[in-house]
């Protein structure tokens, strides 16, 4: 401003000059001669005040000028000035009073070997890489079923028509917002921003594409504007990008949650398969049956098992009948034992007085007696053989002194059979009388005839 | 129902069908969880079966207030054509 | 009975099936686990049927019943491998 | 007769058995506590008939017999195998 | 008799049994001993046979029968082994 | 005669005898005397034939027989050694 | 008679027979004590027979004899044994 302000002053003193008018001249002189042209250089020690102008100086292996773009053409710059840039520049030589500098006012700055746009495009990139917004962590997932999906496209032309059309396809389940917005010119990045803004308020949508169909650099440009790919990476729905033709890449989809080439890959992308789904849901509901019957087959077949194990009765029961009948016969055994136990003892005690039975006793008695009878039979029969000896003793002595001797001499004994007296004289008796005449063997009876007187 | 996502139903049907293969619930959760699944894997098919298209636009009116209209694909067709 | 979970019945009816095994119980005690064996194996059989049945239930209707037709066949023909 | 214990009239028929074995009984005392052992080993036994028809009719409900008896076969079978 | 009981009968004809043995007796008294002796050896012997024909008896009823014959022969089979 | 007691009779006879040898009796009354001696001596053997018979008589009793004849062989046995 | 008993007689009869060793009796007095001790002698015998059959009747008791029998050989075999 101070400086176009002076080029209207004119030089009133050729020889005498002031600093200032001096100055003056150099400057109308230089803008003179110099009115705009193209210099080729590189940029160094670039300035960037607060003032929002650029300072820097333009120089190649030799020399160096300074130069000046001011802010409203820096805000026209697609791309971002920095040291080392090989530029062509357009501009006017000019002096900044003040100091005595000359400098190039500049109209225009280009890059030089790429376009500014690509520049521009490059220069983003790189700032954004370096903030992180294209690192892949912070990309979000997409949902596999969307059921509500945001368009934020151009709602005429073929490309929406495509996508609807292999959206209702693939998924007629889903249910689709769309957010009609410029895809190029000077509104673009505004509706662009503003559509993804508002859906995002909205709420309630699964995932959106963002995009339009192909075109140039300069047709898609607005999807390399840095506040279109900083609101697509701010976005908290998921967003697909799906800008112009496989082989642009934009910012815009390197910020996206996805990449799709185009809107049509993009409705491939972000919708399923609605037969896919069905068969996958098929597959679901047979493996759920499948497990489920396996499980309660699984399962019956444990309590089967369990179930087999379990003991037969008869054989659970046979090891209780078993106890009771070996009691049982033990029972018996010992009961029997027992019985025949006493009956051993009393055996022997029936065999003890059997031994000591009083036969021999009463045998030996017998022999005694026996023996005591002959005694006495034999003491009986002695008492009366002696008696006998004795008796016939006697009885020979008296046969000896017998009188009957005497008779056998011839003697005679005459008894009076009157009186019976023995008669010893011849008056003993009277004649008629009769007398008995004993003889030694036999009697006579005699009759007295006469008697005869002793002589 | 309706407010629940058909992407929910199906991730708690897998979740169902994994647990359930796993086999490691008792009778009853399995049996549980796999009335729940074949009702999710039904319901989802029915979502699927009674979707119907819908696609709608974002207009904005003359006092800037947003408003959602129905849109047809024709439309974008007629104005194509 | 109603409340008696299958696993619980099962992990009981095992236990029942390893003390008679053991064969260190009174006969009253084989008596009683015995008949609780029996009705819990009985119990879970019936379990496991109305299981069966009911996962028979939930599949069958409408289009379910050729699916599980075909399942079946499926099922069977993957453990017959 | 009912209440009695099967194991207690066991324990008591043993206790008979040892004090027969002991022989210190006279004979009267013998018969006796052998006719009582008598009678217990026959209450015993009718206990383990009862026990086992009672168990029989556990394992013979309409369907349960022969699930059993497939257990057995199965069983038999899965432990020869 | 019947009172008398068999221990009192056989300590009886132990005292009979050493009295003979030690032969103080009169020839009266060692008969009338003798005689209550083989009497009271008699009266035990049935003593003895009545015990052991009613154990018969209590073990062999109905299916008693069967069991004893059983047990014998499995007795002497066992003592045999 | 009854009453005649051998022992008497045998006196008186050796009473005759004395007589006799005393040679003081006349021939009659010795013949008397003798004559009452003869008889003595007769009555005294048949005494002790009696005795004899009697003796032979108690011996030989019914059931005394056999044993008797084994005395009398016993006994002349006896007297002949 | 029945009140004499045996060992008195046999006294009676051993006095008896001294007597009529000594031979200090009469004819008389010797014949009345043989005959005493003859019939002491003869109910001593009949005393001695009546025991001895009692004894053999004792002893050859029909059942007696026999289970004496069994039982011996019951007993040797059971030491046998």
């Amino acid at each position: 401003m101070c400086l176009s302000n002076s080029s209207h002053v004119p030089g009133l003193f050729p020889s005498l000059l002031t600093v200032s008018a001096l100055t003056r001249q150099i400057r109308s002189t230089l803008e003179q001669n110099f009115p705009s042209l193209w210099v080729e250089g590189e940029i160094s020690n670039l300035r960037c005040p607060s003032s929002g102008h650029r300072y820097f100086t333009l120089k190649d292996q030799s020399s160096q000028i300074r130069a000046v773009l001011f802010r409203s053409q820096v805000e026209r710059l697609k791309f971002v000035l920095q040291d080392g840039l090989e530029v062509f520049v357009l501009g006017r030589v000019s002096v900044y009073e003040p100091r005595g500098d000359y400098q190039l006012l500049l109209e225009a700055l280009e890059p030089k070997g790429i376009g500014a746009l690509q520049l521009a495009f490059l220069q983003l990139k790189a700032k954004l890489e370096a903030e992180g917004l294209f690192e892949p962590a912070r990309k979000k997932s997409l949902p596999q079923y969307p059921q509500r999906i945001g368009l934020v496209t151009s709602p005429v032309g073929a490309a929406i028509h495509d996508l609807l059309t292999i959206m209702h396809r693939r998924w007629p389940f889903a249910q689709v917002l769309i957010a009609p917005v410029a895809v190029q010119g000077d509104e673009a990045v505004g509706q662009i921003v503003g559509a993804i803004q508002a859906l995002n308020e909205l709420g309630e949508l699964d995932v959106l594409i963002v995009g339009r169909g192909g075109g140039s650099l300069e047709d898609l440009w607005a999807f390399n504007e840095e506040c279109v790919v900083r609101a697509i990476a701010s976005s908290r729905i998921p967003v697909v990008s799906a800008v112009g033709h496989e082989t642009d890449v934009t910012l815009s989809d390197l910020a996206a949650d996805c990449r799709a080439p185009t809107p049509s890959a993009a409705a491939e992308l972000v919708v399923p398969d609605c037969f896919t789904v069905r068969h996958h849901l098929g597959h679901h509901q047979v493996r759920l049956e499948r497990s489920m019957r396996s499980m309660i087959a699984a399962r019956t077949v444990r309590v089967q098992v369990q179930t087999g194990r379990l003991p037969e009765p008869r054989l659970m029961l046979g090891k209780f009948v078993q106890q009771v009948d070996d009691l049982e016969r033990q029972l018996y055994v010992r009961m029997k034992h027992w019985c025949r136990n006493l009956q051993m003892r009393l055996l022997s005690h029936q065999s003890a007085i059997w031994e000591r039975n009083p036969l021999y006793e009463i045998h030996r008695q017998q022999r005694a007696l026996i023996e005591r009878g002959t005694r006495l039979v034999r003491g009986i029969s002695g008492c009366i053989l002696a008696k006998r000896h004795q008796t016939e003793l006697w009885v020979s002595q008296l046969n000896q002194l017998s009188p009957l001797a005497v008779l056998a001499r011839g003697y005679s004994i005459v008894h009076s059979l009157r009186d019976g007296k023995v008669v010893k004289k011849s008056t003993d008796v009277s004649a008629g009388e009769s007398v008995r005449a004993r003889l030694h063997e036999g009697e006579l009876i005699c009759l007295v005839q006469r008697t005869h007187p002793p002589s | 129902m309706a407010v629940l996502k058909f992407e929910k139903a199906l991730s708690r049907l897998e979740t169902i069908v994994s647990e359930l293969e796993g086999g490691e619930l008792s009778l009853d959760e399995s049996l549980k969880i796999f009335e729940e699944g074949v009702k999710l894997s039904k319901t989802c098919l029915k979502m699927l079966d009674d979707a119907e298209r819908k696609v709608e636009i974002l207009v904005q009116d003359k006092d800037g207030r947003k408003r959602i209209q129905a849109f047809s694909v024709e439309d974008s067709n007629s104005t194509e054509s």
